[in-house]
């Protein structure tokens, strides 16, 4: 693997992008949008995430070993979440037990 | 060579494979990382969507202004820890300890903000366990958002204390040389794992801060 | 009924028989693939056994079409499994309409249960034959699990919130009750016995106890001893909604949200007064968090249930009347 | 580099001596032999635990013990046997020694981290043990909340800490394994080349990498929430018991998949070697051990069908559970279709596979069962379930660890075990096993509930029984650690190959040098693959 020497000036560009991505979604945040709300400031943050993992984390010169670390990682919290869900959301759908 | 084989440890059949096991090796503890904070975030998740009234009266206790500095703050410090990590690469010493230097001072700075709000949520009796003596609007499902809060927070700031130790022994280390332009995987592995420590934060910040404060109804 | 040693439990309601139905099929797929398994391990294990050191093998690396065999054959055995459960499943998880109902306290390390009549009954049940009972259970301190092996019936009771299960008794008799979810020191000592009698047995059995107060009588007393009805008015406009035709009905909150008038929400409206406001009304009332037992909730549960069956009158709020539009009960799930 | 001669028979135990070349070694072998040591402790303990338990159950009234020390009798067998013996059990001994043996390279990819990982897991282990001196711990090795948080009176904190701190000794493991297969594996040894055991290796760090942190950070939560008072699953402020469950059994599903995934590692590897055949359907084998792993993690909520989930969470989860058996069921006809045409020898190890195979049958046949929504109503919770899970962990990865044990005996301390008593053990292991076990399928279904220290007359008869069984199968057990130590001194010098096996691991000598290998072996065959032992002894 041949090694990829990102250099200041590129940090600097995903450095100033998180920056403004906080004042945006700081900023949004104290507007009341309704359920948009909860879509912008997670949107954002996934972006923000995206950015450090890619860039600053390297995972965009990585190898494919790697980034399949990063998505099994991701992949294995969204089932924690899905499966839990599954079961806390659909309580009391239909007058059965387990209300 | 003799500069490798100083750093080469024998399992290993050259530095190229020791550096990509030991990166991989990072990955991998970084998507156990994700689950060990998932844990929380599943909690998180499921009283969120329960009681979503009761956590938008709460989210309006903490201060916007404070969390959207600290996000900067600690932005800002994995912005000098890629430096780090740079100046590593090319062999600036000197540069790399500076880095290392205001890494540490910013994630200082970011425990510092963090304690504040602590100490303020304290005060006002918001801290579940210590002080709390909150009694307006459902003051039971409020707890369980602070219970969350201060869980989550808590376990985050013992991640940058953490991170900050071992910041300050590779700083050490590289002040006494211990890296060059073809050995540096110790501050790239450190990086990785400030960079999550920062990852974690992106989340808290939106999740606490943000996306609750209109929905007390 | 006991007979000192059983080889399979008893049945004591249709459940039970449909569930050892189930069971058959089980233990015959069960006993089929171990029996051939067993059967070829020895087989092979006896002529192909090593003889004299001379090591003669056939290579045999894999053969698709049997791979997929034994992959697909068992999952459709398995899906049938699924299918099967599930039905059964189902048939435990919904309690008939016109099933009676019982209410049911766990605590460390005792079983409570309230007739409708106002008997009650510690660590033991006794119901009649050939009606469906429905076992509304929670729990004072820690998880239980409220276990009739004869019905096949098991469901855990839980702090802080309401879980049913029903049972249709087929034979009379004694059967075991058990606490199934481990809940302390005597978790082996929560036991107790389920009576299913004769129906006239059990009327008379009834009329005998000391209760003679129905649960929803109680359960006005303590609304009255409560003061609640200061506020809870059912001759005018009151501070709080009116509860008459409320249980059963979509309750519009505060919020926007419009939620189902349940036992849940009975209970954390009594406890948690905050937590959901209706529609038009101030979030004044006090909490009765540490006031009020298990017990006394259901009673009043039952109260504002037997106040559901009544007409509603005019109503004092837009969401309240939107609320009492639907109020006959149980039309709204 | 150190040239070791064949003459001086330079090998990993005498190449260094003293109490300080083993605490602090790096030698993934050594390692592996402390992992050994302790777990053999903890095995012993926690069956001292069984012990009583099952002479208390003797008899209907609890008159042995208390019920208090009934509670911590079976929440201190369950947890020590759980997280102390059965998780670290083959991963941490014979994984340890084996996987870098297996895959021709020098040591794991971090040594110095192999070794925290074994002081880690000793502090976890001296918490429990502290724990437990102090008086124990009565919540049942599920830690249930609110009982965990506000109920038992006993050191819950404690114990959680020692799990909590013994689990990352667990996902340290699972890492350098990971990391080690994928990245240092000789020369030619491609992924399909691998024996079976590095493949349910891999699928097993999978799991103890993904999985551990979440019970890690649950039981965190049960301990900040006892210690602290703070609510986090407390139903008086809104908290949500079942929570606690779900993010229990994400990890606890699971690790019952890391305890018996090695074991079926070694089984395709013992079977292999006593029919000299290629394991039948080899990627088959492999693919399934991966598949295990990963759709092990979307069946937790069949655990939960009574504790008030969904109906729907249900329904998904009985689902999802039937996929977990068709690959479960591949390994079982492969490794039965081996035998077919093989040349079988019935040496140890094969005695202890063919208790593996029919053993783990029963077992995963009574999972489907209780993954079956009505069935699992009227069982769960009672002894169907308890006789279930032992048939899986003492019946499958135990009789898989016993048959191990066996089969690298030799590898690891160059001296073969007495084969007569050998085989005799294997016999009454098995026939004690079943004789404990069995009795508990049907008495589960008569509804006896399980945990309960006092029970009703009706199920003495099988109580009884099952004491009986114990009490072989602690005989059992007792005689292979008293021959095993006794081989250490007194049993024959073991070959470099005893069995003609074709892994990379019998090609170096018995026991193995420090470095494993004098030459990087360089591997141009198939896993299994006899015949090339014969052009060898030609070449």
């Amino acid at each position: 693997m041949a090694e990829h020497i990102v250099t200041k000036k590129q940090y600097s560009y995903v450095f100033g992008a998180l920056l403004l991505l906080t004042f945006v979604t700081t900023s949004v945040g104290m507007m009341d949008l309704g359920r948009l709300n909860v879509i912008v400031a997670l949107v954002i943050a996934v972006i923000k995430a995206l950015l450090v993992v890619l860039f600053f984390m390297h995972i965009y010169w990585s190898t494919k070993l790697n980034k399949l670390v990063v998505v099994a990682g991701v992949a294995w919290l969204a089932l924690l979440l899905w499966l839990t869900l599954t079961d806390v959301l659909s309580r009391g759908w239909l007058p059965f037990p387990g209300k | 060579m003799a500069n490798h084989s100083l750093a080469l440890r024998h399992q290993f059949d050259d530095v190229e494979q020791q550096k990509d096991a030991s990166t991989f090796g990072m990955w991998i503890f970084l998507a156990t990382e994700v689950l060990f904070f998932g844990g929380m975030f599943c909690c998180y998740t499921v009283y969120r969507s329960a009681y979503p009234a009761a956590f938008g009266h709460a989210s309006n206790h903490l201060d916007l202004i404070l969390g959207a500095v600290s996000t900067a703050v600690l932005i800002f410090s994995s912005f000098t820890m890629a430096c780090a990590v740079n100046s590593a690469s090319t062999g600036a010493r000197n540069a790399l300890v500076a880095f290392l230097g205001i890494t540490i001072l910013f994630a200082a700075a970011f425990l510092v903000i963090e304690m504040s709000e602590w100490r303020m949520l304290y005060k006002e009796g918001l801290m579940p366990g210590f002080n709390f003596t909150y009694k307006e609007f459902d003051p039971g499902h409020v707890q369980l958002f602070f219970c969350m809060y201060f869980a989550m927070t808590g376990l985050h700031a013992s991640h940058v204390t953490i991170g900050i130790g071992i910041l300050a022994i590779m700083a050490f280390r590289a002040w006494r040389g211990a890296f060059g332009p073809d050995y540096f995987t110790p501050i790239e592995i450190s990086g990785l794992y400030w960079h999550f420590v920062d990852l974690v934060w992106i989340f808290l910040f939106p999740l606490y801060y943000l996306i609750a404060r209109h929905l007390q109804g | 009924m006991n007979p000192q040693f059983q080889l399979f439990p008893d049945q004591a309601s249709a459940t039970a028989v449909h569930l050892d139905h189930l069971t058959i099929y089980l233990l015959s797929i069960a006993a089929f693939f171990s029996t051939l398994i067993f059967a070829l391990i020895f087989f092979f294990a006896v002529k192909y056994r090593r003889r004299s050191g001379h090591e003669r093998v056939s290579e045999i690396g894999h053969a698709l079409p049997l791979e997929i065999a034994w992959s697909v054959i068992p999952f459709v055995l398995m899906m049938i499994m699924f299918t099967w459960g599930a039905s059964v499943f189902f048939e435990m998880s919904r309690p008939p309409d016109d099933a009676m109902n019982i209410y049911v306290v766990g605590k460390q390390w005792m079983w409570k249960t309230q007739h409708l009549e106002g008997q009650r009954e510690i660590n033991e049940l006794h119901v009649p034959l050939g009606r469906p009972v429905r076992l509304t259970m929670t729990s004072e301190d820690v998880i239980h699990s409220f276990y009739m092996p004869a019905f096949r019936v098991k469901f855990d009771v839980l702090p802080g919130k309401y879980t049913t299960a029903w049972f249709n008794p087929t034979r009379p008799g004694k059967y075991h009750l058990f606490c199934a979810e481990y809940c302390g020191t005597l978790h082996s000592g929560m036991i107790g016995w389920i009576h299913v009698m004769e129906p006239a047995e059990y009327e008379r059995w009834l009329a005998g106890g000391a209760g003679g107060e129905s649960l929803a009588s109680s359960g006005q007393k303590l609304f009255e001893y409560l003061a609640c009805a200061n506020c809870h008015r059912t001759d005018k406009p009151g501070r709080c909604p009116n509860l008459t035709g409320l249980f059963g009905s979509k309750v519009q909150l505060t919020t926007g949200e419009t939620v189902t008038a349940d036992e849940a929400y009975v209970r954390e409206s009594i406890l948690n007064p905050g937590a959901k406001v209706v529609a038009g009304y101030q979030n004044i009332m006090p909490t009765f968090q540490g006031q009020v037992t298990e017990e006394d909730l259901l009673q009043l549960i039952e109260y504002v249930k037997s106040l559901a069956k009544q007409p509603a009158p005019p109503p004092p709020a837009p969401g309240a009347a939107r609320a009492a539009r639907r109020a006959e009960p149980k039309q709204n799930r | 580099m150190i040239t070791a001669t064949v003459e001086t028979r330079d090998n990993y135990l005498n190449h260094e001596y003293g109490v300080k070349s083993w605490l602090l070694t790096k030698d993934h072998k050594r390692i592996g032999l402390l992992y050994l040591a302790a777990i053999t402790f903890f095995f012993f303990l926690g069956g001292i635990f069984a012990t009583v338990i099952r002479l208390e159950l003797l008899t209907p009234p609890g008159d042995l013990v208390s019920a208090q020390t009934y509670n911590k009798l079976f929440t201190l067998h369950g947890v020590i046997m759980v997280f102390l013996f059965l998780i670290p059990s083959i991963p941490a001994t014979l994984g340890n020694f084996l996987v870098p043996l297996m895959i021709g390279c020098k040591d794991l990819a971090f040594p110095k981290i192999n070794l925290l990982s074994w002081y880690i897991f000793m502090a976890g282990g001296a918490c429990v043990l502290y724990a437990m001196l102090q008086g124990g711990v009565d919540t049942g090795w599920t830690f249930y909340v609110p009982f965990s948080t506000s109920y038992a009176n006993t050191y819950v904190i404690l114990t959680g800490v020692g799990i909590f701190i013994s689990g990352f000794a667990s996902i340290l493991t699972g890492l350098n394994f990971i990391v080690t297969i994928h990245r240092m594996r000789a020369p030619g040894l491609t992924w399909f080349r691998l024996p079976l055991f590095i493949w349910s290796m891999y699928a097993t760090s999978l799991i103890q990498v993904l999985g551990t942190p979440v019970i890690a950070v649950t039981i965190l939560l049960v301990a900040v929430e006892r210690g602290f008072h703070l609510g986090i699953f407390d139903p008086a402020l809104g908290g949500d018991p079942v929570l606690f469950q779900h993010l229990f059994w994400f990890y606890s599903h699971p690790a019952v998949y890391i305890m018996v995934l090695p074991g079926m590692g070694i089984i395709s590897e013992i079977v292999s070697v006593f029919t000299r055949k290629k394991v039948f359907g080899y990627r088959f084998v492999a693919f399934s051990s991966v598949a295990i792993a990963v759709l092990g993690f979307l069946v937790w909520g069949h655990h939960m069908f009574v504790a008030s989930q969904s109906v729907y969470a249900s329904l998904v989860f009985s689902f999802l559970s039937f996929f977990v058996a068709v690959p479960s069921a591949i390994k079982v006809f492969n490794w039965t279709a081996t035998l077919y045409k093989g040349s079988i020898s019935y040496d140890t190890p094969m005695l202890y596979a063919f208790g593996f195979i029919g053993l783990f049958t029963i077992g995963g046949l009574t999972g489907t069962f209780l993954a079956t929504l009505g069935f699992d109503v009227h069982v769960t919770d009672t002894y169907f379930v308890v006789a279930h899970f032992h048939y899986i962990m003492v019946g499958g990865t135990l009789m898989a660890y016993l048959g191990g044990m066996h089969y690298w005996w030799p590898k690891m301390t160059g001296r073969m075990y007495p084969e007569g008593w050998a085989k005799l053990s294997a016999l009454v292991v098995f026939l004690g096993f079943n004789l404990t076990f069995f009795p508990q399928f049907i008495m589960g279904y008569l509804g006896m509930p399980r945990r309960y220290h006092a029970y009703p007359e009706e199920f003495q008869v099988y109580h009884v029984l099952s004491t009986a069984g114990a009490s072989v199968l602690a005989v059992g057990y007792l005689i292979p650690a008293i021959y095993f130590v006794w081989s250490l001194r007194f049993g024959k010098i073991a070959p470099d190959n005893p069995w003609n096996a074709s892994g990379l691991e019998w090609q170096t000598t018995s026991p193995p040098p420090p470095e494993n290998f004098e030459i990087t072996p360089v591997v141009t065959y198939e896993a299994y693959d006899y015949s090339i032992l014969e052009e060898m002894k030609v070449g």
